[in-house]
């Protein structure tokens, strides 16, 4: 039995650096390519010291030409290189939903299997900061819609720090949402961690009453809720989807099936978001075994406002959260 | 004097390291100087001072992090020098009254309105019919469980398959005694008491009779039942408790209430459906406007009713508001009952049971089924006469059975 | 200062009110900075230390009806143009008294009575939108000018390039307003931009251009009136660029590990507050009354603005989804 | 489905309408109307249930040969035998 390994105490935005230093040293062909990822250090400082150390070739500052630069990333991967592309939030992504949707997703089948697209794009996600409407924008859904790529959310340190490597030995692109409310936020974690997988959801918290079933920025969101419902005997079950494409369906039937309450929450606008998919695979799945009909807690269909106590009251908050719960427990 | 704070310098920052003082205590500064520098995650960035005067303390030593709005030093601001006096120090900018929006201000809690509720379903339960989880009425099929006889504790009383468990555990299919479930029937006989005695102190009660031939009606109903499965069948009761509610709309004497002596007509025909409970009791609950309801939906409602009535399972809202009452002994009743009056009711009717009977048509005799129905009325409000039209509109009515 | 020729005679009086325009905006923008650090203003805030010339001597040359779009760093801009320095401070604060309802902050100022299409926080969202304005006043036959203000680093989005061809193609009357401050964000222009003399990309698309010292306030507003009058009577697109600097970071929280200090302390001293003010100074125009009347002036606005932005009323949360469409009983 | 299983879903029926009543202690020949107190009503959802669950058609002209509980029961033996020939 080896001695387990020391525990270090890190932020998820550290283990994001961590991770992408990671994979440059252990990969000649791998580069990171983004607005303001050199010398600015990057937008949430997250490559703030890569540039010294694997210079300017492989740490790419680029103009403000999202579309461009991210084509230029699937070029190069097609080429054989392994490239990292930073859009630096969701809201700039739009400007490359083109390339990703029109060449990366689809060029692999497309071309009959000749060319493959082993892509990484991480950009920020989520409201939180008062950035107002068109920088507050959580889109995971719509990639999640897109056949030909993987999506992920990380959570947990941990993940922000295994998810990439895992990610870049992927033939097909997978894109990574980094919610802006976690960089700040501090993990720990086993100082040897290394690659963890990127198709499971996990349990972070086992419980027999209700599945509450969330991701990214709203995990943290979600345990607080399942604490609070524990004060008051209620015992929550809640799953970290982790990825969003593909959904692991197994671990949210188990859960449901146990529970026969499910709870999703998903910081997404409501209509056609990726919890009405979910809600949908339950039905479809686990039909029989509800007892109460799927509850949603989603962002209110408004454009996100700058003031702060709109802005909390347009995303999931806890109260939501435990109110939603409540109803589908009869104990609303 | 004025405190020089640890500023804010992006939403994402929550606290801030100070790694260089460029001014120690009486330097002279101006708006707009840079007095120190702050390491954050973004790098160290110089910061300014937004007051002119003299720095009088340093509070805060080298590279020690501290949060935002932390007190770094004290400014002996220009106006005090001149005026000599020491200000009280400013209270912080933010008056508590508009306290940084960090903190969220006496501003309206955001609490959640209405339209933000998250719409599970919380629709009242269709009329009549109990909800019923998908997974409870699974498991009441495989195992045979009649859900009316099972109690919902799901949202707003939905029938959840941890109530089917309990009802299979808690009453296996061997016939032991079972009493019905959640009926005190020594309090409803109090109540009957209460109301019987009432009816016969306040209420004038006059008895009419009338025997009507539904020889008619029994054979519509073979042949209409001959064409159905089970549950579609009709029964007698049915046609007699629809001509009875479409007779009571057009004779308003006997369908309505009678409060503080005088008497109110009502606008619909709620007929109230006198059931016997097993072990005892009695209950007439009623169903709305059954002069407009289709005949197979009122053999449906009243099929329900019955069965939820035997089970001693009845809903509040079915007990009240009945215009008029009928009541029936069935088969193996008697051949007449005369009634007593539900208060604030004025009318009841009663339905003897179904008798073969030598019956004289065009002159001949032959064999007709024949029944004996009864009025009990309220003399304050109707006659005799009034009375007997009401009766023989009711037969008039069972000779075209398919007209009900 | 450079010597243009259908350059008006400057009289005192106007002389005195673009220089009081330009501190207008620098103790405006300081007082947000110092808001911004008391948590009263969140989000993001990028201020226009350094660039007040191009807005002072761009946009009194408009007329009312003109029609305006701005990026991010608008501050200035609306104020200029006439936006209530009440109204916009109570929007940096959130509160509903805001020229947006304060809905929007610092980046996403709007106002209607002025023509004012806001800021708009996306890079080069603002161009095609430009367009669309000027394409309506176009096929109405309207004698309109939509100025169109960007940073350079607009330039290296896709939107830029197909912006000013259509502008061309369709001859419509857009004055492009390129604020090169030589940074976007972090990213330097040469190393963004291959082509760096941003105004010669305007002759791709036969679209005549323009560059302007962005320090000299009577040079821009001699270019301006020469292009608005341009854009006026021929209906086409102008492009002005004026090279300028930013003074402060790109926004509060920035390290700026991307410029050294000695190249923003050069610039200090050619910003277009001093140069200006020597200006006036060197020829007797100025007396230190007028300087002291118009930072009293100033001063007073301010406090005024952030007694009014202070005293601003949260919008209610029952209203949080009003105006995700329009209302149906309007 | 053999001839207990039948008596077993007519004593579960027959619980279901009288639920206060010792089915145990029923005489097999009795009618069942007379020993359980049951109206026309009650024997129509009896019939409904059992017709529900054994999925037999049952018209109104058989209804005699139901009103015992041995009757009923080999009135159902076959039936069901004969439609699972």
């Amino acid at each position: 039995m080896t001695a387990p390994a020391a525990m270090i105490e890190l932020t998820y935005r550290d283990a994001i650096r961590e991770a992408i230093r990671d994979v440059l040293r252990r990969d000649k062909n791998v580069f990171l390519m983004g607005e303001d990822v050199g010398r600015y250090g990057g937008c949430y400082a997250v490559t703030k010291g890569l540039l010294a150390e694997f210079g300017p070739e492989r740490i790419r500052d680029t103009p403000l030409s999202e579309s461009g630069f991210t084509g230029a990333g699937i070029g190069a991967a097609m080429a054989g290189m392994r490239p990292i592309v930073e859009l630096m939030t969701v809201n700039f992504s739009l400007l490359a939903l083109d390339q990703i949707l029109n060449t990366a997703a689809t060029v692999r089948h497309m071309s009959g299997n000749q060319f493959g697209v082993p892509l990484v794009i991480r950009m920020a996600t989520g409201a939180g900061r008062q950035l107002a409407a068109q920088h507050s924008h959580s889109l995971e859904g719509w990639y999640a819609h897109i056949p030909g790529i993987k999506v992920l959310a990380p959570a947990t340190v941990e993940d922000a720090r295994g998810m990439l490597w895992t990610a870049l030995q992927d033939p097909d692109p997978v894109l990574i949402f980094e919610n802006v409310m976690l960089y700040n936020m501090t993990g720990r974690l086993a100082a040897d961690a290394g690659a963890v997988d990127i198709d499971k959801a996990v349990v972070r918290r086992t419980g027999r009453d209700i599945s509450l079933i969330t991701y990214g920025g709203s995990l943290w969101k979600t345990l607080e809720a399942a604490a609070a419902l524990a004060a008051e005997d209620v015992d929550a079950e809640v799953i970290d989807l982790r990825s969003l494409r593909p959904i692991d369906d197994a671990t949210i039937m188990t859960s449901v099936r146990k529970t026969r309450r499910a709870v999703i929450v998903d910081e997404g606008w409501r209509s056609g978001s990726l919890s009405a998919e979910i809600c949908t695979r339950i039905i479809e799945q686990a039909f029989w075994e509800l007892d109460v009909p799927i509850g949603r807690v989603c962002s209110e269909e408004v454009p996100i406002p700058y003031p702060r106590h709109l802005e909390i009251a347009a995303i999931p908050q806890v109260p939501k959260i435990v109110a939603a719960a409540k109803i589908a427990l009869g104990r609303a | 004097m004025v405190e020089f704070r640890m500023p804010s310098l992006g939403a994402d920052m929550e606290a801030g390291t100070l790694v260089e003082w460029l001014v120690k205590p009486g330097d002279q500064v101006k708006r707009g100087d840079v007095v120190a520098v702050v390491e954050t995650q973004k790098g160290a960035i110089e910061i300014e001072v937004f007051e002119t005067g003299r720095i009088e303390q340093i509070l805060v030593d080298l590279n020690s992090k501290v949060p935002v709005g932390t007190p770094l030093a004290r400014i002996r601001t220009e106006l005090e020098r001149k005026a000599g006096v020491a200000l009280a120090p400013a209270a912080p900018p933010a008056s508590v009254a508009e306290a940084p929006p960090g903190v969220l201000p006496a501003a309206p809690r955001p609490s959640r309105p209405a339209s933000m509720a998250p719409p599970i379903a919380t629709l009242p339960s269709v009329a009549g019919r109990a909800r019923v989880s998908p997974a409870a009425r699974r498991l009441a099929e495989t195992h045979g469980v009649d859900l009316a006889t099972v109690t919902g504790s799901g949202p707003s009383g939905a029938i959840v398959r941890a109530d089917v468990e309990r009802r299979l555990t808690a009453a296996p299919a061997s016939a032991e005694k079972k009493r019905p479930t959640g009926l005190n029937l020594d309090a409803m006989r109090t109540a009957i008491a209460a109301a019987m005695a009432r009816s016969k102190r306040e209420i004038p009660h006059y008895y009419l009779e009338h025997q009507v031939d539904v020889t008619s009606c029994e054979q519509w109903l073979t042949r209409t039942n001959a064409l159905r499965p089970p549950g579609g069948r009709l029964l007698m009761a049915a046609l007699a408790a629809k001509s009875v509610a479409v007779a009571a709309r057009r004779f308003t004497l006997f369908n309505g209430f009678y409060h503080d002596d005088k008497y109110e007509p009502a606008s619909a025909v709620h007929l109230g459906i006198a059931i016997a409970i097993r072990g005892g009791g009695l209950a007439a609950p009623a169903l709305h406007d059954v002069d407009q309801m289709p005949l197979d939906e009122l053999m449906t409602r009243m099929r329900d009713l019955v069965q939820r009535m035997r089970a001693g399972r009845i809903r509040s809202s079915e007990m009240s508001n009945s215009t008029i009452t009928v009541s029936s002994l069935g088969e193996r009743g008697v051949d007449a009952l005369h009634g007593v009056i539900y208060p604030p009711q004025v009318a009841l009717i009663g339905f003897g049971k179904v008798v073969a009977r030598p019956w004289v048509i065009d002159g001949a005799i032959g064999p007709r089924s024949i029944v004996t129905i009864t009025l009990a009325a309220d003399h304050r409000v109707s006659d005799g006469h009034a009375g007997a039209l009401f009766l023989a509109e009711i037969g008039k009515l069972l000779q075209e059975p398919e007209k009900l | 200062m450079t010597a243009v020729t259908d350059k008006p005679r400057l009289s005192r009086a106007h002389a005195l009110d673009l220089l009081k325009q330009m501190i207008r905006i620098r103790r405006f923008e300081d007082k947000c900075a110092e808001l911004y650090t008391q948590e009263k203003i969140r989000g993001f805030l990028h201020l226009y230390d350094g660039e007040e010339a191009v807005a002072v001597g761009v946009i009194p040359v408009l007329e009312q009806r003109d029609r305006i779009v701005a990026t991010y760093r608008e501050h200035g801009q609306a104020l200029v143009r006439g936006v209530p320095m009440t109204a916009a401070l109570a929007e940096m604060y959130g509160k509903q008294q805001g020229c947006s309802r304060g809905r929007g902050g610092s980046m996403h100022l709007f106002d209607r009575a002025t023509n004012f299409y806001g800021g708009n926080a996306i890079v080069g969202g603002g161009l095609p939108l430009s367009i669309g304005l000027a394409l309506a006043d176009h096929m109405r036959g309207d004698d309109i000018v939509t100025a169109c203000f960007f940073g350079e680093g607009a330039v290296a989005e896709g939107e830029f390039h197909e912006s000013l061809n259509l502008a061309a193609l369709w001859g419509l009357p857009v004055l492009f307003v390129c604020e090169n401050n030589l940074y976007a964000m972090g990213t330097a222009l040469a190393i963004s931009e291959s082509e760096t003399d941003i105004q010669r990309k305007a002759a791709c698309y036969r679209i005549a251009s323009e560059a302007v010292d962005g320090m000299d306030v009577v040079a821009i507003e001699a270019a301006a009136r020469h292009a608005v009058r341009a854009v006026r009577e021929s209906g086409k697109p102008y492009f002005l660029e004026c090279r300028t600097y930013r003074l402060r970071a790109h926004s509060m929280f920035d390290a700026q590990l991307y410029r050294d200090k000695a190249e923003v302390e050069a610039w200090r001293h050619k910003e277009p507050i001093v140069r200006f003010k020597g200006w006036l100074e060197a020829n007797h125009m100025i007396h230190p009354d007028d300087l002291a009347r118009i930072e009293a002036e100033i001063e007073a606005e301010i406090a005024e603005a952030v007694a009014f932005a202070e005293g601003g009323t949260w919008e209610p949360v029952e209203q949080l989804t009003r105006f995700a469409y329009a209302d149906e009983a309007a | 489905m053999n001839e207990a299983d039948i008596r077993t879903v007519l004593q579960e029926e027959l619980g279901n309408i009288a639920p206060e009543m010792d089915l145990q202690k029923l005489d097999p020949a009795a009618d069942l109307r007379e020993a359980l107190d049951i109206d026309s009503m009650d024997f129509l959802n009896f019939i409904i249930a059992v017709h529900h669950r054994l999925g037999v058609d049952i018209p109104e002209l058989d209804y005699p040969e139901l009103v015992t509980l041995d009757g009923a029961a080999t009135y159902l033996k076959s039936k069901l035998g004969a439609s699972k020939s």
